[in-house]
Protein backbone atom coordinates (compact mmCIF):
# COMPACT_ATOMS: atom_id res chain seq x y z
CA UNK A 1 0.00 0.00 0.00
CA UNK A 2 2.93 2.07 0.83
CA UNK A 3 4.64 1.54 -2.52
CA UNK A 4 1.30 2.68 -4.20
CA UNK A 5 1.00 6.06 -2.43
CA UNK A 6 4.26 6.79 -3.64
CA UNK A 7 3.38 6.10 -6.71
CA UNK A 8 0.41 8.20 -6.30
CA UNK A 9 2.75 10.81 -5.17
CA UNK A 10 4.87 10.97 -8.35
CA UNK A 11 2.18 10.55 -10.65
CA UNK A 12 0.97 13.85 -9.05
CA UNK A 13 4.74 15.48 -8.81
CA UNK A 14 4.73 14.88 -13.21
CA UNK A 15 0.94 16.65 -13.35
CA UNK A 16 2.57 19.39 -11.49
CA UNK A 17 5.76 19.95 -13.68
CA UNK A 18 3.08 19.05 -17.32
CA UNK A 19 0.99 22.27 -15.56
CA UNK A 20 4.55 24.39 -14.86
CA UNK A 21 4.11 24.32 -18.86
CA UNK A 22 0.96 26.10 -18.69
CA UNK A 23 2.08 28.40 -15.68
CA UNK A 24 5.35 29.53 -17.31
CA UNK A 25 4.14 29.90 -21.01
CA UNK A 26 0.35 30.44 -20.14
CA UNK A 27 -0.01 33.61 -23.04
CA UNK A 28 -1.88 36.32 -20.21
CA UNK A 29 -1.72 36.51 -17.12
CA UNK A 30 -5.02 34.58 -15.99
CA UNK A 31 -3.91 31.54 -17.71
CA UNK A 32 -0.95 31.80 -15.30
CA UNK A 33 -3.26 32.21 -11.98
CA UNK A 34 -5.26 29.10 -13.13
CA UNK A 35 -2.01 27.04 -13.51
CA UNK A 36 -1.36 28.09 -10.54
CA UNK A 37 -4.13 27.73 -8.37
CA UNK A 38 -4.19 23.75 -9.94
CA UNK A 39 -0.82 23.32 -9.11
CA UNK A 40 -1.78 24.54 -5.44
CA UNK A 41 -4.60 22.01 -5.23
CA UNK A 42 -1.89 18.84 -6.55
CA UNK A 43 0.37 19.83 -3.93
CA UNK A 44 -2.18 19.49 -1.38
CA UNK A 45 -2.18 15.61 -2.33
CA UNK A 46 1.25 15.43 -2.66
CA UNK A 47 1.74 16.99 1.32
CA UNK A 48 -0.51 14.58 2.96
CA UNK A 49 0.56 11.70 0.94
CA UNK A 50 3.96 12.61 2.26
CA UNK A 51 1.98 13.03 5.69
CA UNK A 52 0.71 9.35 5.38
CA UNK A 53 4.48 7.69 3.81
CA UNK A 54 6.45 9.23 6.53
CA UNK A 55 3.13 8.47 9.04
CA UNK A 56 3.47 11.53 10.58
CA UNK A 57 -0.35 12.57 9.73
CA UNK A 58 -1.83 14.68 12.55
CA UNK A 59 1.35 16.80 11.53
CA UNK A 60 0.98 16.90 7.66
CA UNK A 61 -2.91 17.27 8.05
CA UNK A 62 -2.49 20.77 9.85
CA UNK A 63 -0.11 22.00 7.37
CA UNK A 64 -2.35 20.72 4.74
CA UNK A 65 -5.23 22.93 6.21
CA UNK A 66 -3.22 25.91 6.13
CA UNK A 67 -1.84 25.27 2.54
CA UNK A 68 -5.61 24.99 1.24
CA UNK A 69 -6.72 28.14 2.94
CA UNK A 70 -4.15 29.94 2.24
CA UNK A 71 -3.99 28.98 -1.79
CA UNK A 72 -7.77 30.29 -1.73
CA UNK A 73 -7.35 33.42 -0.14
CA UNK A 74 -4.10 33.79 -2.55
CA UNK A 75 -6.12 33.18 -5.58
CA UNK A 76 -8.78 35.61 -4.48
CA UNK A 77 -6.44 38.02 -4.16
CA UNK A 78 -4.50 37.87 -7.39
CA UNK A 79 -8.34 37.83 -9.15
CA UNK A 80 -9.25 40.61 -6.78
CA UNK A 81 -6.00 43.04 -7.70
CA UNK A 82 -5.61 41.78 -11.87
CA UNK A 83 -9.70 42.48 -12.00
CA UNK A 84 -9.30 46.56 -11.36
CA UNK A 85 -5.70 46.77 -13.64
CA UNK A 86 -7.66 47.64 -16.09
CA UNK B 1 -8.39 51.73 -3.05
CA UNK B 2 -10.32 48.33 -2.51
CA UNK B 3 -13.79 49.38 -3.37
CA UNK B 4 -15.97 46.74 -2.66
CA UNK B 5 -17.46 45.63 -5.97
CA UNK B 6 -17.15 41.96 -5.60
CA UNK B 7 -20.28 39.84 -5.84
CA UNK B 8 -22.46 38.27 -3.86
CA UNK B 9 -20.73 34.26 -4.20
CA UNK B 10 -17.43 35.59 -3.03
CA UNK B 11 -19.14 37.70 -0.29
CA UNK B 12 -21.49 35.30 0.76
CA UNK B 13 -18.04 32.19 0.62
CA UNK B 14 -16.06 34.62 2.60
CA UNK B 15 -18.63 34.93 5.17
CA UNK B 16 -18.87 31.04 5.80
CA UNK B 17 -14.95 30.63 5.65
CA UNK B 18 -14.14 33.16 8.04
CA UNK B 19 -15.22 32.22 11.51
CA UNK B 20 -13.37 28.73 10.62
CA UNK B 21 -10.20 30.40 9.48
CA UNK B 22 -9.97 32.22 12.98
CA UNK B 23 -10.49 29.78 15.15
CA UNK B 24 -8.51 27.51 13.30
CA UNK B 25 -5.31 30.35 13.38
CA UNK B 26 -6.27 30.35 17.35
CA UNK B 27 -5.67 26.64 17.22
CA UNK B 28 -2.54 26.42 16.23
CA UNK B 29 -1.26 29.42 18.42
CA UNK B 30 -2.61 27.59 21.26
CA UNK B 31 -1.58 23.96 20.32
CA UNK B 32 2.38 24.97 19.78
CA UNK B 33 3.49 22.44 21.76
CA UNK B 34 1.90 19.46 20.40
CA UNK B 35 1.07 19.97 16.30
CA UNK B 36 3.01 22.76 14.49
CA UNK B 37 2.11 25.85 15.18
CA UNK B 38 2.91 28.51 17.75
CA UNK B 39 2.17 32.27 18.10
CA UNK B 40 3.92 33.95 14.46
CA UNK B 41 2.27 30.94 11.93
CA UNK B 42 -1.45 31.76 14.03
CA UNK B 43 -0.64 34.88 13.98
CA UNK B 44 -0.34 34.99 10.54
CA UNK B 45 -3.42 32.75 9.62
CA UNK B 46 -5.13 35.44 11.78
CA UNK B 47 -4.44 38.17 9.73
CA UNK B 48 -5.00 36.07 6.85
CA UNK B 49 -8.66 35.78 7.44
CA UNK B 50 -8.72 39.47 8.41
CA UNK B 51 -7.27 40.03 4.74
CA UNK B 52 -9.79 37.55 3.24
CA UNK B 53 -12.68 40.24 5.21
CA UNK B 54 -11.01 43.24 3.60
CA UNK B 55 -10.76 41.74 0.19
CA UNK B 56 -13.57 40.69 -0.64
CA UNK B 57 -16.09 43.17 1.63
CA UNK B 58 -14.00 45.98 1.28
CA UNK B 59 -12.59 48.22 3.73
CA UNK B 60 -15.49 49.98 4.83
CA UNK B 61 -16.84 46.62 6.16
CA UNK B 62 -13.68 45.80 7.31
CA UNK B 63 -12.94 48.80 8.98
CA UNK B 64 -16.54 48.41 11.27
CA UNK B 65 -15.42 44.99 12.27
CA UNK B 66 -11.45 45.59 13.54
CA UNK B 67 -11.02 49.85 13.07
CA UNK B 68 -7.49 51.59 13.16
CA UNK B 69 -7.87 52.41 16.37
CA UNK B 70 -8.25 48.65 17.86
CA UNK B 71 -5.53 47.60 15.30
CA UNK B 72 -2.82 49.96 17.45
CA UNK B 73 -4.27 49.22 20.83
CA UNK B 74 -4.25 45.32 19.92
CA UNK B 75 -0.42 44.92 18.68
CA UNK B 76 0.47 47.12 21.67
CA UNK B 77 -0.86 44.78 23.45
CA UNK B 78 0.42 41.46 22.00
CA UNK B 79 4.25 43.40 22.83
CA UNK B 80 2.65 44.20 26.60
CA UNK B 81 1.75 40.51 27.44
CA UNK B 82 5.25 39.00 25.52
CA UNK B 83 7.36 41.22 27.51
CA UNK B 84 5.12 41.09 30.84
CA UNK B 85 5.61 37.92 30.98
CA UNK B 86 9.63 37.88 30.66
CA UNK B 87 9.54 40.78 32.98
CA UNK B 88 7.54 39.06 35.56
CA UNK B 89 9.81 36.23 35.74
CA UNK B 90 12.43 38.55 36.34
CA UNK B 91 10.84 39.73 39.85
CA UNK B 92 10.49 36.50 40.92
CA UNK B 93 14.46 35.98 40.71
CA UNK B 94 14.69 33.96 37.40
CA UNK B 95 16.61 35.26 34.22
CA UNK B 96 14.64 36.90 31.21
CA UNK B 97 12.39 34.20 30.38
CA UNK B 98 12.54 31.23 32.75
CA UNK B 99 8.76 30.70 33.63
CA UNK B 100 9.54 27.79 35.97
CA UNK B 101 10.01 30.72 38.48
CA UNK B 102 6.32 31.45 38.15
CA UNK B 103 5.40 28.19 39.51
CA UNK B 104 4.47 29.53 43.08
CA UNK B 105 2.35 32.93 41.51
CA UNK B 106 0.20 29.95 39.67
CA UNK B 107 0.92 27.34 42.59
CA UNK B 108 1.03 24.65 39.43
CA UNK B 109 4.42 22.11 39.19
CA UNK B 110 7.21 24.23 37.54
CA UNK B 111 6.78 22.26 34.30
CA UNK B 112 2.95 23.17 34.34
CA UNK B 113 4.35 27.02 34.97
CA UNK B 114 6.70 26.67 31.98
CA UNK B 115 3.90 25.59 29.96
CA UNK B 116 1.61 27.94 31.01
CA UNK B 117 4.16 30.47 30.40
CA UNK B 118 4.72 29.60 26.61
CA UNK B 119 1.39 29.57 25.97
CA UNK B 120 0.98 32.97 27.18
CA UNK B 121 3.74 34.38 25.20
CA UNK B 122 2.41 32.34 22.27
CA UNK B 123 -1.01 34.06 22.51
CA UNK B 124 1.00 37.66 23.05
CA UNK B 125 3.43 37.15 19.76
CA UNK B 126 0.19 35.71 17.55
CA UNK B 127 -2.42 38.88 18.75
CA UNK B 128 0.87 41.05 17.56
CA UNK B 129 1.66 39.43 14.61
CA UNK B 130 -1.74 39.79 13.64
CA UNK B 131 -2.14 43.15 14.44
CA UNK B 132 0.76 44.24 12.47
CA UNK B 133 -0.31 42.78 9.14
CA UNK B 134 -3.62 43.70 9.31
CA UNK B 135 -2.54 47.35 10.01
CA UNK B 136 0.29 47.08 7.24
CA UNK B 137 -2.42 45.56 4.54
CA UNK B 138 -5.03 48.77 6.13
CA UNK B 139 -2.70 51.32 4.92
CA UNK B 140 -1.57 50.07 1.75
CA UNK B 141 -5.60 49.22 1.03
CA UNK B 142 -6.42 52.56 1.87
CA UNK B 143 -2.91 54.27 0.57
CA UNK B 144 -3.96 56.72 2.66
CA UNK B 145 -1.51 58.15 5.86
CA UNK B 146 -2.22 56.66 9.42
CA UNK B 147 -3.68 60.12 10.34
CA UNK B 148 -7.38 59.42 9.25
CA UNK B 149 -8.86 58.55 12.73
CA UNK B 150 -11.16 56.10 13.82
CA UNK B 151 -13.35 54.43 11.17
CA UNK B 152 -14.46 56.60 8.74
CA UNK B 153 -11.54 57.18 6.63
CA UNK B 154 -11.51 59.99 4.44
CA UNK B 155 -11.64 59.23 0.56
CA UNK B 156 -8.70 60.94 -0.97
CA UNK B 157 -9.65 60.17 -4.35
CA UNK C 1 -85.14 100.55 13.21
CA UNK C 2 -84.81 98.40 15.33
CA UNK C 3 -85.06 95.53 13.36
CA UNK C 4 -82.01 96.18 11.32
CA UNK C 5 -80.23 96.41 14.66
CA UNK C 6 -81.72 93.08 15.42
CA UNK C 7 -80.74 91.35 12.04
CA UNK C 8 -77.10 92.75 12.50
CA UNK C 9 -77.19 91.35 16.31
CA UNK C 10 -78.37 88.08 14.87
CA UNK C 11 -75.88 88.38 11.96
CA UNK C 12 -72.97 89.13 14.27
CA UNK C 13 -74.16 86.42 16.61
CA UNK C 14 -74.09 84.41 13.51
CA UNK C 15 -70.23 84.75 12.91
CA UNK C 16 -69.04 84.33 16.18
CA UNK C 17 -70.77 80.96 16.23
CA UNK C 18 -69.38 80.30 12.98
CA UNK C 19 -65.84 81.25 14.50
CA UNK C 20 -66.57 79.18 17.48
CA UNK C 21 -67.36 76.25 15.49
CA UNK C 22 -64.57 76.44 12.99
CA UNK C 23 -62.22 77.19 16.29
CA UNK C 24 -63.91 73.49 17.51
CA UNK C 25 -63.35 71.85 14.33
CA UNK C 26 -59.59 72.90 14.35
CA UNK C 27 -58.97 72.03 18.24
CA UNK C 28 -60.44 68.73 17.07
CA UNK C 29 -58.41 68.08 14.01
CA UNK C 30 -55.27 68.89 15.75
CA UNK C 31 -56.70 66.37 18.81
CA UNK C 32 -57.39 63.61 16.28
CA UNK C 33 -54.10 64.44 14.86
CA UNK C 34 -52.17 64.71 18.04
CA UNK C 35 -54.17 60.95 18.95
CA UNK C 36 -53.28 59.70 15.74
CA UNK C 37 -49.64 60.25 15.84
CA UNK C 38 -49.16 59.50 19.25
CA UNK C 39 -50.04 56.42 18.30
CA UNK C 40 -48.48 55.62 15.69
CA UNK C 41 -45.39 56.82 17.76
CA UNK C 42 -46.29 54.12 20.47
CA UNK C 43 -46.96 51.82 17.32
CA UNK C 44 -43.56 52.65 15.72
CA UNK C 45 -41.72 52.22 19.25
CA UNK C 46 -43.95 49.27 20.03
CA UNK C 47 -42.73 47.65 16.67
CA UNK C 48 -39.66 49.09 17.10
CA UNK C 49 -39.29 47.15 20.58
CA UNK C 50 -40.88 43.91 19.06
CA UNK C 51 -38.58 43.97 16.56
CA UNK C 52 -35.55 44.65 18.93
CA UNK C 53 -36.84 41.78 21.01
CA UNK C 54 -37.20 39.69 17.69
CA UNK C 55 -33.75 41.26 16.71
CA UNK C 56 -31.95 40.18 19.84
CA UNK C 57 -33.64 36.85 20.28
CA UNK C 58 -32.61 35.87 16.64
CA UNK C 59 -28.78 37.56 16.92
CA UNK C 60 -28.54 35.68 20.50
CA UNK C 61 -29.72 32.40 19.10
CA UNK C 62 -27.17 33.35 15.80
CA UNK C 63 -24.72 33.63 18.20
CA UNK C 64 -25.46 30.07 20.14
CA UNK C 65 -25.53 27.94 17.40
CA UNK C 66 -22.26 30.19 15.63
CA UNK C 67 -20.71 29.22 19.60
CA UNK C 68 -21.81 25.67 19.11
CA UNK C 69 -20.22 25.15 15.83
CA UNK C 70 -17.41 26.30 16.24
CA UNK C 71 -17.31 24.45 19.46
CA UNK C 72 -17.76 21.46 17.76
CA UNK C 73 -15.16 22.64 15.70
CA UNK C 74 -12.53 23.09 18.03
CA UNK C 75 -12.70 19.28 19.57
CA UNK C 76 -12.62 18.03 15.60
CA UNK C 77 -9.21 19.94 15.38
CA UNK C 78 -7.87 19.53 19.01
CA UNK C 79 -7.73 15.55 19.89
CA UNK C 80 -6.89 16.46 23.47
CA UNK C 81 -10.02 16.54 25.11
CA UNK C 82 -8.90 17.58 29.05
CA UNK C 83 -10.30 19.96 30.86
CA UNK C 84 -7.77 22.92 30.49
CA UNK C 85 -7.67 22.56 26.44
CA UNK C 86 -12.21 22.49 26.46
CA UNK C 87 -11.71 25.41 28.58
CA UNK C 88 -9.44 27.06 26.37
CA UNK C 89 -11.56 25.80 22.93
CA UNK C 90 -14.38 27.67 25.18
CA UNK C 91 -12.65 30.75 25.73
CA UNK C 92 -11.29 31.07 21.92
CA UNK C 93 -15.40 30.15 20.45
CA UNK C 94 -16.85 32.53 23.10
CA UNK C 95 -14.11 35.24 21.30
CA UNK C 96 -14.65 34.32 17.61
CA UNK C 97 -18.51 34.00 18.13
CA UNK C 98 -18.69 37.17 19.52
CA UNK C 99 -16.09 39.04 16.69
CA UNK C 100 -18.26 37.12 13.77
CA UNK C 101 -21.36 35.96 14.40
CA UNK C 102 -23.78 37.51 12.18
CA UNK C 103 -21.40 36.57 9.49
CA UNK C 104 -22.63 33.05 9.67
CA UNK C 105 -25.99 33.26 9.44
CA UNK C 106 -26.21 36.55 8.07
CA UNK C 107 -30.09 36.15 6.67
CA UNK C 108 -30.99 32.84 7.73
CA UNK C 109 -33.07 32.34 10.61
CA UNK C 110 -31.17 29.72 12.92
CA UNK C 111 -34.13 27.97 13.01
CA UNK C 112 -34.43 26.89 9.78
CA UNK C 113 -31.11 26.71 8.84
CA UNK C 114 -31.10 22.87 10.26
CA UNK C 115 -34.10 22.45 7.86
CA UNK C 116 -32.15 24.22 5.04
CA UNK C 117 -29.15 21.57 6.11
CA UNK C 118 -30.84 18.40 5.85
CA UNK C 119 -32.53 19.01 2.18
CA UNK C 120 -29.12 20.06 1.24
CA UNK C 121 -27.53 16.60 2.73
CA UNK C 122 -30.58 15.25 0.43
CA UNK C 123 -29.47 17.47 -2.61
CA UNK C 124 -25.64 16.29 -2.19
CA UNK C 125 -26.00 12.52 -3.97
CA UNK C 126 -27.58 14.39 -7.07
CA UNK C 127 -24.83 17.17 -7.35
CA UNK C 128 -22.38 14.74 -7.15
CA UNK C 129 -24.14 12.35 -9.91
CA UNK C 130 -23.47 15.65 -11.63
CA UNK C 131 -19.77 16.61 -11.36
CA UNK C 132 -19.45 13.28 -11.72
CA UNK C 133 -20.92 13.48 -15.98
CA UNK C 134 -19.53 16.89 -16.38
CA UNK C 135 -15.86 15.30 -15.45
CA UNK C 136 -16.66 12.66 -17.57
CA UNK C 137 -17.97 14.60 -20.16
CA UNK C 138 -14.71 17.06 -19.94
CA UNK C 139 -12.41 13.73 -20.20
CA UNK C 140 -14.22 12.93 -23.21
CA UNK C 141 -13.91 15.99 -24.88
CA UNK C 142 -9.79 16.37 -23.70
CA UNK C 143 -9.16 12.96 -25.06
CA UNK C 144 -10.42 13.19 -28.47
CA UNK C 145 -8.54 14.30 -31.04
CA UNK C 146 -10.95 16.96 -32.96
CA UNK C 147 -12.36 18.63 -29.87
CA UNK C 148 -15.91 19.15 -30.62
CA UNK C 149 -16.83 22.59 -28.82
CA UNK C 150 -18.00 25.88 -29.61
CA UNK C 151 -18.09 27.98 -26.73
CA UNK C 152 -20.43 30.57 -26.22
CA UNK C 153 -21.56 33.02 -23.39
CA UNK C 154 -25.22 33.65 -22.25
CA UNK C 155 -27.25 35.70 -19.86
CA UNK C 156 -30.52 34.18 -17.80
CA UNK C 157 -32.33 35.51 -14.65
CA UNK C 158 -32.89 33.81 -11.87
CA UNK C 159 -36.10 33.64 -9.41
CA UNK C 160 -34.21 33.26 -6.59
CA UNK C 161 -33.38 35.56 -3.82
CA UNK C 162 -31.19 34.93 -0.69
CA UNK C 163 -27.76 35.50 -1.66
CA UNK C 164 -27.17 31.66 -0.04
CA UNK C 165 -29.51 30.67 -2.67
CA UNK C 166 -27.43 32.21 -5.61
CA UNK C 167 -24.08 31.49 -4.29
CA UNK C 168 -25.25 27.23 -4.00
CA UNK C 169 -27.06 28.18 -7.74
CA UNK C 170 -23.54 29.44 -8.82
CA UNK C 171 -21.33 26.56 -7.28
CA UNK C 172 -23.56 23.80 -8.88
CA UNK C 173 -23.87 25.67 -12.21
CA UNK C 174 -19.68 25.59 -12.32
CA UNK C 175 -20.11 22.25 -11.51
CA UNK C 176 -22.78 20.92 -13.53
CA UNK C 177 -21.51 20.02 -17.15
CA UNK C 178 -20.06 22.02 -19.63
CA UNK C 179 -21.20 25.82 -17.82
CA UNK C 180 -19.40 28.03 -15.40
CA UNK C 181 -20.82 30.97 -13.79
CA UNK C 182 -18.85 34.20 -14.69
CA UNK C 183 -20.84 37.14 -12.65
CA UNK C 184 -24.03 37.71 -11.22
CA UNK C 185 -25.11 41.11 -11.23
CA UNK C 186 -27.57 42.73 -8.70
CA UNK C 187 -30.36 42.34 -10.76
CA UNK C 188 -29.62 38.70 -10.26
CA UNK C 189 -29.12 38.26 -14.12
CA UNK C 190 -26.47 35.18 -14.18
CA UNK C 191 -23.82 35.60 -17.06
CA UNK C 192 -22.24 31.48 -17.46
CA UNK C 193 -20.08 30.64 -19.96
CA UNK C 194 -21.06 27.22 -22.06
CA UNK C 195 -18.95 25.12 -23.53
CA UNK C 196 -21.35 24.28 -26.13
CA UNK C 197 -25.26 25.18 -27.38
CA UNK C 198 -27.18 21.84 -26.14
CA UNK C 199 -25.81 22.18 -22.97
CA UNK C 200 -26.60 25.82 -22.44
CA UNK C 201 -30.44 25.08 -23.63
CA UNK C 202 -30.70 22.06 -20.85
CA UNK C 203 -29.51 24.70 -18.41
CA UNK C 204 -32.64 26.87 -18.70
CA UNK C 205 -34.86 24.66 -18.10
CA UNK C 206 -34.22 25.48 -14.53
CA UNK C 207 -34.88 22.15 -13.24
CA UNK C 208 -31.38 22.60 -10.99
CA UNK C 209 -32.84 25.99 -9.94
CA UNK C 210 -35.87 24.33 -8.55
CA UNK C 211 -34.01 22.28 -6.58
CA UNK C 212 -32.11 25.11 -5.15
CA UNK C 213 -35.17 26.82 -4.69
CA UNK C 214 -36.92 23.82 -2.50
CA UNK C 215 -33.47 24.28 -0.06
CA UNK C 216 -33.55 27.30 0.49
CA UNK C 217 -37.26 27.32 1.23
CA UNK C 218 -38.37 30.17 -1.46
CA UNK C 219 -41.91 28.02 -1.83
CA UNK C 220 -43.51 30.82 -3.22
CA UNK C 221 -43.19 29.59 -6.80
CA UNK C 222 -44.53 25.89 -6.51
CA UNK C 223 -42.15 22.85 -7.67
CA UNK C 224 -42.31 19.68 -8.37
CA UNK C 225 -40.34 18.60 -5.46
CA UNK C 226 -43.52 19.84 -3.15
CA UNK C 227 -45.81 18.40 -5.18
CA UNK C 228 -44.07 15.21 -4.39
CA UNK C 229 -43.78 16.12 -1.09
CA UNK C 230 -47.45 16.82 -0.80
CA UNK C 231 -48.42 13.62 -2.42
CA UNK C 232 -46.58 11.87 -0.18
CA UNK C 233 -48.31 13.62 2.58
CA UNK C 234 -51.83 12.67 1.36
CA UNK C 235 -51.01 9.28 0.49
CA UNK C 236 -49.50 8.71 4.11
CA UNK C 237 -53.05 10.43 5.57
CA UNK C 238 -55.38 8.49 3.37
CA UNK D 1 -4.81 -5.50 2.06
CA UNK D 2 -8.18 -5.26 4.09
CA UNK D 3 -11.14 -3.72 2.62
CA UNK D 4 -10.45 -0.26 3.18
CA UNK D 5 -7.42 -0.12 1.88
CA UNK D 6 -8.80 -1.65 -1.63
CA UNK D 7 -11.10 1.30 -1.53
CA UNK D 8 -8.66 3.89 -1.05
CA UNK D 9 -6.57 2.66 -4.23
CA UNK D 10 -9.44 2.93 -5.74
CA UNK D 11 -10.76 6.10 -5.02
CA UNK D 12 -7.42 7.66 -5.36
CA UNK D 13 -6.12 5.84 -8.79
CA UNK D 14 -9.43 7.21 -9.64
CA UNK D 15 -8.47 10.68 -8.20
CA UNK D 16 -5.34 10.89 -10.32
CA UNK D 17 -7.23 9.99 -13.67
CA UNK D 18 -9.44 13.05 -13.27
CA UNK D 19 -6.15 15.38 -12.22
CA UNK D 20 -4.84 13.95 -15.39
CA UNK D 21 -7.78 14.72 -17.62
CA UNK D 22 -7.65 17.93 -15.60
CA UNK D 23 -4.48 19.05 -16.51
CA UNK D 24 -4.55 17.39 -20.23
CA UNK D 25 -7.39 20.16 -20.46
CA UNK D 26 -5.54 23.07 -19.07
CA UNK D 27 -2.92 22.51 -21.93
CA UNK D 28 -5.29 21.55 -24.96
CA UNK D 29 -8.06 23.98 -24.45
CA UNK D 30 -7.93 26.83 -27.20
CA UNK D 31 -8.95 29.63 -24.69
CA UNK D 32 -8.48 30.69 -20.94
CA UNK D 33 -12.29 30.03 -19.94
CA UNK D 34 -12.73 26.81 -21.79
CA UNK D 35 -9.40 25.90 -19.71
CA UNK D 36 -11.45 27.27 -16.20
CA UNK D 37 -13.78 24.87 -17.02
CA UNK D 38 -11.26 22.05 -16.68
CA UNK D 39 -9.63 22.79 -13.99
CA UNK D 40 -12.54 23.87 -12.34
CA UNK D 41 -14.67 20.79 -12.97
CA UNK D 42 -11.89 18.36 -13.05
CA UNK D 43 -9.82 19.88 -10.10
CA UNK D 44 -13.21 19.70 -7.94
CA UNK D 45 -13.64 16.20 -8.22
CA UNK D 46 -9.82 14.68 -8.06
CA UNK D 47 -9.10 16.75 -4.72
CA UNK D 48 -12.73 15.23 -3.06
CA UNK D 49 -11.62 11.65 -4.51
CA UNK D 50 -8.25 12.15 -3.68
CA UNK D 51 -8.97 13.14 -0.31
CA UNK D 52 -11.70 10.72 0.73
CA UNK D 53 -9.35 8.08 -0.67
CA UNK D 54 -6.82 9.23 1.81
CA UNK D 55 -9.87 9.63 4.71
CA UNK D 56 -10.45 5.85 4.05
CA UNK D 57 -6.27 4.74 4.25
CA UNK D 58 -6.29 7.08 7.76
CA UNK D 59 -9.41 4.46 9.36
CA UNK D 60 -12.07 6.07 11.42
CA UNK D 61 -9.85 8.31 13.53
CA UNK D 62 -9.67 12.31 14.38
CA UNK D 63 -7.60 12.65 11.34
CA UNK D 64 -10.28 11.33 8.77
CA UNK D 65 -12.50 13.51 10.11
CA UNK D 66 -10.18 16.62 9.29
CA UNK D 67 -9.69 14.89 5.75
CA UNK D 68 -13.29 15.28 5.24
CA UNK D 69 -13.54 18.69 6.35
CA UNK D 70 -10.77 19.49 3.84
CA UNK D 71 -12.64 18.00 1.31
CA UNK D 72 -15.52 19.97 2.13
CA UNK D 73 -13.45 23.52 2.19
CA UNK D 74 -12.04 22.28 -1.17
CA UNK D 75 -15.46 21.38 -2.15
CA UNK D 76 -16.53 24.64 -1.87
CA UNK D 77 -13.56 26.70 -2.33
CA UNK D 78 -12.27 25.54 -5.77
CA UNK D 79 -15.63 27.26 -7.65
CA UNK D 80 -15.25 30.15 -5.73
CA UNK D 81 -11.77 30.52 -6.98
CA UNK D 82 -12.54 29.69 -10.70
CA UNK D 83 -15.40 32.11 -10.65
CA UNK D 84 -13.28 34.98 -9.04
CA UNK D 85 -10.76 34.24 -11.57
CA UNK D 86 -13.57 34.06 -14.62
CA UNK D 87 -14.89 36.96 -13.28
CA UNK D 88 -11.84 38.79 -13.06
CA UNK D 89 -11.01 38.03 -16.80
CA UNK D 90 -14.24 38.87 -18.02
CA UNK D 91 -14.26 42.31 -16.29
CA UNK D 92 -11.02 43.15 -17.44
CA UNK D 93 -11.53 42.43 -21.23
CA UNK D 94 -10.66 38.97 -21.96
CA UNK D 95 -12.58 38.10 -25.00
CA UNK D 96 -13.99 34.44 -24.69
CA UNK D 97 -12.66 32.24 -28.11
CA UNK D 98 -15.73 31.14 -30.18
CA UNK D 99 -16.10 29.01 -33.19
CA UNK D 100 -15.03 31.97 -35.95
CA UNK D 101 -11.75 32.34 -34.41
CA UNK D 102 -10.77 28.67 -35.13
CA UNK D 103 -11.26 28.93 -38.83
CA UNK D 104 -9.86 32.29 -39.49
Amino acid sequence: MIDFLYGIGFGLCFLVLVVLYRGIFGPGVYNRIAAVSAVGTKTLIILLIMGFIYNRVDMFIDISMVYALLNFVGTLAAAKYLEMEK
Amino acid sequence: MIHNSTDVIIKTVARIFIPFIQLYALYVIMHGHYSPGGGFQGGVILGASLILLLITHGERVAMQRISENWITILFSLGVLIYAGIGTLCLFFGGNFLDYGVLAPLLHVSPAAARSLGILGVEIGVGIAVMSVMVSIFYNIARSGPYRNKGTTARRES
Amino acid sequence: MEITLLVQATDECFSVIEKARRHAIDVLNTATLLTSETRSVEERKLQALLKGAVQARASSQQFLSTFLILMAFWCLLSGKFDIFHLSLGCICSLVIAYLSHDLLFANVRVGDARLIIQRFIAYMPWHLYQIAISNVHVAKLVLSPRMPIEPNVFRFKTKLESDMSWMALATSITLTPGTITIDIEDSGEFVVHALDKKLAADLNAGEMEDKIAHIFMESDHIYIQDALDMARVFGAMK
Amino acid sequence: MNFWHVLSILFLSGGLFFFATATLGLLRFPDFYTRLHATGKGDTLAVFLCLIGLAFYAGFSLSCLKIIFIAVFMFLAQPTATHAISRAAMKSGVTPWTKEDATK
